[in-house]
């Protein structure tokens, strides 16, 4: 027996033990774990499913084992990963911490920094929240206006976010602030952490279209900051910032992301419309719509297979990851109005006041913001034009 | 490059003024806001300029002025997001209650003093040529059977216009909501519309219920589709360009890299593209006004292209407008959203592109 | 009686007289009465109804009887289209010479101009060519590098034109030439009109993709043209172009004008694929997509109509022409790529060396050049975006 | 992010250096003016690196790489507008016969010695389940009587690959084209590829020629096809990536209003989103090719998918490429306008979107 095979028998043994039989099932998005200081389990099953893959640093199997993590190389992380998925188990926990500060911490944070914050991400401790846009800026991230004066040992933090997601029920934050005010435009910023329930910050829930809030505006007015908490050096934030945004894009790209929905077209359409005579749904015209709809997705499919089978291969994603980004998204958005379409009348049945963000409405208007939020499809085609086309 | 008589333009600006001041987007806003659906405290004033009476004759107490004219006043409630009864009960149920001779409700019906809901969806796209509900002859009248869905102003309404068939086939009916076995239950929906699903538990009626049956019933009913999708389209033509006009001065005026967003050929051309389908649309919405107006053979065509069209553009006018507006586009702050969610339902109902495209099929025998 | 009754009486009792039987039958593009200085008549008919109509002066109704026009006001106008209309008699003359130059010369020409040039138009006499692209400057017809030297009592023209219609048939044309070197580039060009045979003109046909060639390369070496042979003033000659290009597409835009197609789509693909037993066109899916082109062909048609009504009621197209251009060209190209997809792969069988300009291959093809001559769809969309939209 | 082991790297290198070298657009363009169609003297060295043998076992003298190799030539061919029996003869007759355990033929094929041709359109549209054509058992043979319509490499064929009904369900027949009553009709076609219509006139045949029936006759023709049209696909994104490239080249070049087009944001963003469709095509392309070596079962729908996605990214490619030409693109003197009339003819043959997704529909039972 390899030492992969024996990697795998043990993995699944251990599995058998410990991954609780209501972990084991479909999720929605009201099931997930993003763990924090608040986080009130919503079942033993859950909290005991996530003490012992954090006790195994398997909630980032990636990771090294002295910041938390598993430790394991690429074919021990896809063993672990098929083990998972073959019973059906849930992650045990989500969260911005695991997929977006990590990452930046192993890249550029000190040893320090990496022993006191990832441990408690990788253990679902702190729930983070990233604080990037800023009202007015848009696209364009790199306008950062909140500023952070220096006072000695702290920087004055004073400004606001806006589309931090979920940063009402974060603990920390991970922030662009404008610490250098003369220098050039992208060499300004400093990339900080600091607590949530730090005096001065306060947050404001955003009610989207679809009824759900999962943005806020975030204000912080005078927050003080201790300078032992910026990631890499003062005014090189944006650096970090950038790695971080195609690391979003990656992550985007090779995960069954929300963001490329999941609802089956095909079975809402065959529910909602009903067969003819022939076997065939009983509305020809939009038949056909959904069938050049699936030859886009399937196709899609299979992008996003290669792009796993390339990053898992130890390659980067890189600009690619603008083409998923943007086809997924775009590909989503008409997946919702096929749904729409499908669903007729009954689908315009809704409530704004109490929409549940699994109604048919919802999904539909939630989807439209897929292709703004993490990079607008037009930034996406931009970046595409200029990195891989050089037009411009 | 739209011709219009004297009076139109008066018309038109009279709604614009009326509507942009007591029936507005902010208006609309509070109502969802409050929990209510649609607006019925302007309705007198709305009869009063003679809005509610404009399908029907003037000898039933309306003022006939045409599909032409309800088209310009939709199209201004399109752009202001407007919940009134006036497609469902004035423009439907009046052209109904016209080919079917009725003139007692036809004349409350112009004058503001009641609503009168059409009832004829049953299943989850728009067929109304598929009617389940069954009127049995029973005494000196019948027993109605059935279910309807998303009837236009269902909830308020003071009458409905049921379709059933009837031994000789489809039979319209005339039925008060209070009857026994009636049960209309009020939906909320996407656009906040005043919207109901209705049961029919053995409904007894008098024979005077029946307000015309077989051909006649056919033509009524025809007629009041057929009026309906045209100034559906008007309506959903107006949503069209109202989020086409704020998506286009947003442009303007939002700066992103340090530039206004007006700068970006590719959004240019994308809001150029939307113009011209926003004024083939409003083309075909016009001739289909006309043809009924002019009581033309190819009304029926028209009307069904022009719904089709309009479905078509508003749809692509609310995508195009979010997505340009961006971040913001997409909080229920901005108004923006609201266009989107009117646009949807006014699509599908009365038929969205594919159900007239079906038609145009069938109609030219392929 | 009115007036108007009467005209149309008179018109239908001289119409019934003079318009050949021959020549009330519906025509294709071979059978278009071009005119000019070697023109063979198809058909006696064909030349008897040119004479008949040029008599009257309603080869150009519009045009002052003094000019060879027919003097006719708008509801004359109105009027004699619905009696040709009414019998299908055949247009007794197309040219550039009407659609062109004639409004141009009308609009800039001097008395003198018009008395010479006009009625040979109205007549047929001379076909006119049209000279404003030049090769390497595309959409920029501005960017004119023919010159014209001053040469005391006339210009010497050199230069290169690209794209001129049916050049090799011309007998004259009317071309933007450089004639003031140093003056800004939008008023240094002047507007000249000369005779195709003078010395030091060369034509040479452009091959398309669709096998025909209607279009020339044009080359002027050293071509003498007189002084009195300009419309409107030195460097003044963007100012008529323009006014040309706009009436170029108010022409396209107001005329069941061959860019906007008229094969019928249905027609077409029941020959082609057939009914199934539903009598439904027997490739569901693809007849889903004929029928959502339907709604976008007969929206257009009625928006064609009503651009007919608002230029019949006196008013200009103006900007609102490049809407239509740009819809009707798109369009066309969407009809073509459906009747190549009902035509299958029969429809593939093609010989470029020996194409008719009527097989589908060919007609498809010839489409896409659309949203290209007469101005790009491009163009079209900046036009409207700054015209109307007055973004940029 | 295509993954290639270093032989498959290989491979295509060699075939994109030998295509450019001796089967260029030019070539081609030269073959149309002189009115031939495709060029058979090249087709030895072809088969000398391999390429007619790619789907053929070593047993049966072929090198048996597999699909996913095919694919890589065919795109370098389609890059190109290669003309070549490589895909009727050496992918698809090659893949048939293997099922049917022919091996004369096969070796021939792979050899370069002969060109096999598949007979299996009789329909205006791709339908090869609709087999019209006859084969009626006759003394020891059989009489076949039919057409075919656009048969690949059908004038160059040395040998035909016949569908045709018997008793006993689906027969594929070996055909030798100058039998009697066998008329093969060369056709000119948009692509100006070899193709021919085939007439069967009472065609009398040995036993011997039938190659499969039944069972194996479904599966030897399913995989011809299956393997024909993620091949297909491949030669189909060759033909997209090259229109693209030198359409982007073009706009890097092209000055209008004294830019280049590239400075152009509306025609950036078109360019970008034909990327990401070409990247797209590309990723469902590898899968397919990918299952078919594999021998997997989801490699029957991932062929359909790949071909249809090819067929309409082409679709885009061509129009998007002709159109950013402007003008020059609509002369003959361009290459770019080839690349159109090959996508066109490449996405009609084998099944266009329309086609598979029709499949698809059926398959999820919808």
């Amino acid at each position: 027996m390899t030492d992969l095979q024996e990697f795998r028998a043990a993995t699944r043994a251990w599995l058998e033990e410990n991954c609780p039989q209501e972990m084991r099932q479909p999720m929605n998005e009201a099931d997930v774990c993003w763990g924090g200081r608040n986080w009130v389990f919503q079942s033993d099953a859950q909290r005991d499913w996530l003490n012992a893959m954090a006790d195994r640093g398997w909630t980032v199997p990636e990771w090294p084992k002295a910041y938390g993590g598993g430790g394991l190389n690429g074919d021990e992380q896809r063993v672990l990963k098929e083990e998972l998925d073959r019973i059906n188990a849930r992650p045990p926990l989500q969260s911005f911490g695991i997929w977006m500060l990590g990452p930046a911490l192993l890249e550029f944070g000190t040893d320090e920094q990496k022993r006191h914050y990832l441990p408690q991400v990788a253990r679902g401790e702190i729930r983070w929240c990233q604080g990037y846009s800023e009202p007015g800026a848009g696209s364009d991230l790199a306008g950062v206006q909140t500023k952070g004066v220096d006072a000695g040992d702290y920087f004055e933090v004073t400004g606001q976010k806006i589309w931090t997601s979920y940063a009402d029920k974060a603990d920390w934050i991970f922030c662009l602030v404008r610490t250098e005010p003369d220098a050039p435009k992208h060499k300004g910023i400093s990339f900080l952490l600091f607590d949530m329930a730090s005096e001065g910050v306060t947050t404001k829930p955003i009610k989207l279209i679809s009824g759900a809030s999962p943005f806020c505006e975030t204000f912080f007015d005078g927050v003080k900051v201790p300078k032992d908490q910026i990631v890499s050096e003062r005014g090189k934030g944006w650096t970090v910032a950038k790695y971080l945004l195609t690391h979003e894009r990656e992550m985007i790209g090779s995960s069954d992301a929300a963001l490329f929905g999941s609802e089956d077209l095909v079975e809402v359409a065959r529910d909602a419309i009903g067969l003819n005579e022939n076997n065939q749904l009983d509305d020809p015209v939009l038949r056909g719509k959904i069938a050049d709809f699936l030859i886009d997705e399937l196709a899609f499919d299979a992008e996003l297979a290669r792009a796993k089978d390339w990053m898992r291969a130890g390659n980067q994603l890189g600009v690619e990851s603008a083409t998923l980004k943007y086809t997924g998204t775009e590909l989503n958005k008409r997946r919702q109005e096929l749904i729409m379409e499908a669903g007729g009348l009954e689908a315009l049945e809704w409530d704004f006041a109490n929409a549940e963000s699994d109604e048919k409405a919802s999904l539909w208007l939630r989807s439209k913001g897929n292709s703004i939020e993490g990079g607008t499809s037009e930034v996406m085609l931009s970046i595409l034009s200029k990195a891989v086309l050089e037009l411009g | 490059m739209i011709l219009l008589t004297e009076e139109q333009q008066m018309i038109r600006d009279m709604a614009a003024g009326f509507l942009s001041d007591k029936a507005s987007v902010d208006a609309f806003r509070a109502q969802r806001n409050a929990g209510q659906s649609g607006d019925t405290s302007i309705n007198n004033e709305m009869a009063e300029m003679g809005w509610f009476g404009m399908l029907t004759s003037e000898d039933a107490g309306g003022v006939d002025m045409g599909a032409q004219a309800a088209g310009l006043v939709a199209e201004e409630m399109g752009r202001n997001l407007t919940t009134s009864p006036f497609l469902s009960s004035a423009v439907m149920s009046a052209a109904a209650l016209r080919v079917a001779s009725e003139t007692e409700w036809a004349g409350k019906v112009a004058s503001g003093e009641a609503v009168v809901a059409l009832a004829m969806d049953e299943h989850i796209k728009h067929r109304p040529d598929m009617v389940g509900t069954k009127a049995e002859a029973s005494g000196n009248g019948f027993v109605l059977r059935g279910t309807k869905r998303f009837v236009g102003d269902g909830g308020a309404a003071d009458r409905l216009i049921v379709t059933a068939m009837t031994d000789d086939g489809l039979g319209l009916f005339l039925i008060d909501p209070t009857t026994d076995g009636v049960t209309v239950d009020p939906v909320k929906t996407v656009d906040n519309r005043n919207a109901a699903n209705l049961t029919l538990d053995n409904v007894q009626v008098d024979g005077s219920a029946l307000l015309a049956k077989g051909d006649i019933a056919e033509e009524a009913l025809g007629t009041a589709l057929r009026v309906g999708r045209s100034v559906g389209a008007a309506e959903l033509v107006g949503v069209s360009k109202e989020a086409a006009d704020r998506t286009v001065a947003y442009l303007k005026e939002r700066k992103q890299f340090g530039v206004t967003l007006s700068q970006f050929q590719a959004l240019q051309h994308r809001a150029a593209d939307l113009y011209t389908q926003i004024q083939t649309t409003e083309s075909v919405i016009a001739a289909a006004l006309k043809a009924i107006d002019e009581g033309r053979d190819d009304a029926e065509c028209l009307s069904r292209v022009a719904k089709a069209k309009a479905s078509k553009t508003a749809n692509l006018a609310v995508r195009e407008a979010v997505q340009m507006h961006g971040g913001i586009g997409m909080t229920d702050d901005l108004d923006i959203g609201l266009f989107m969610k009117k646009a949807r339902a006014c699509g599908e109902y009365l038929g969205d592109a594919t159900c007239h495209a079906e038609w145009l099929l069938r109609e030219r025998g392929v």
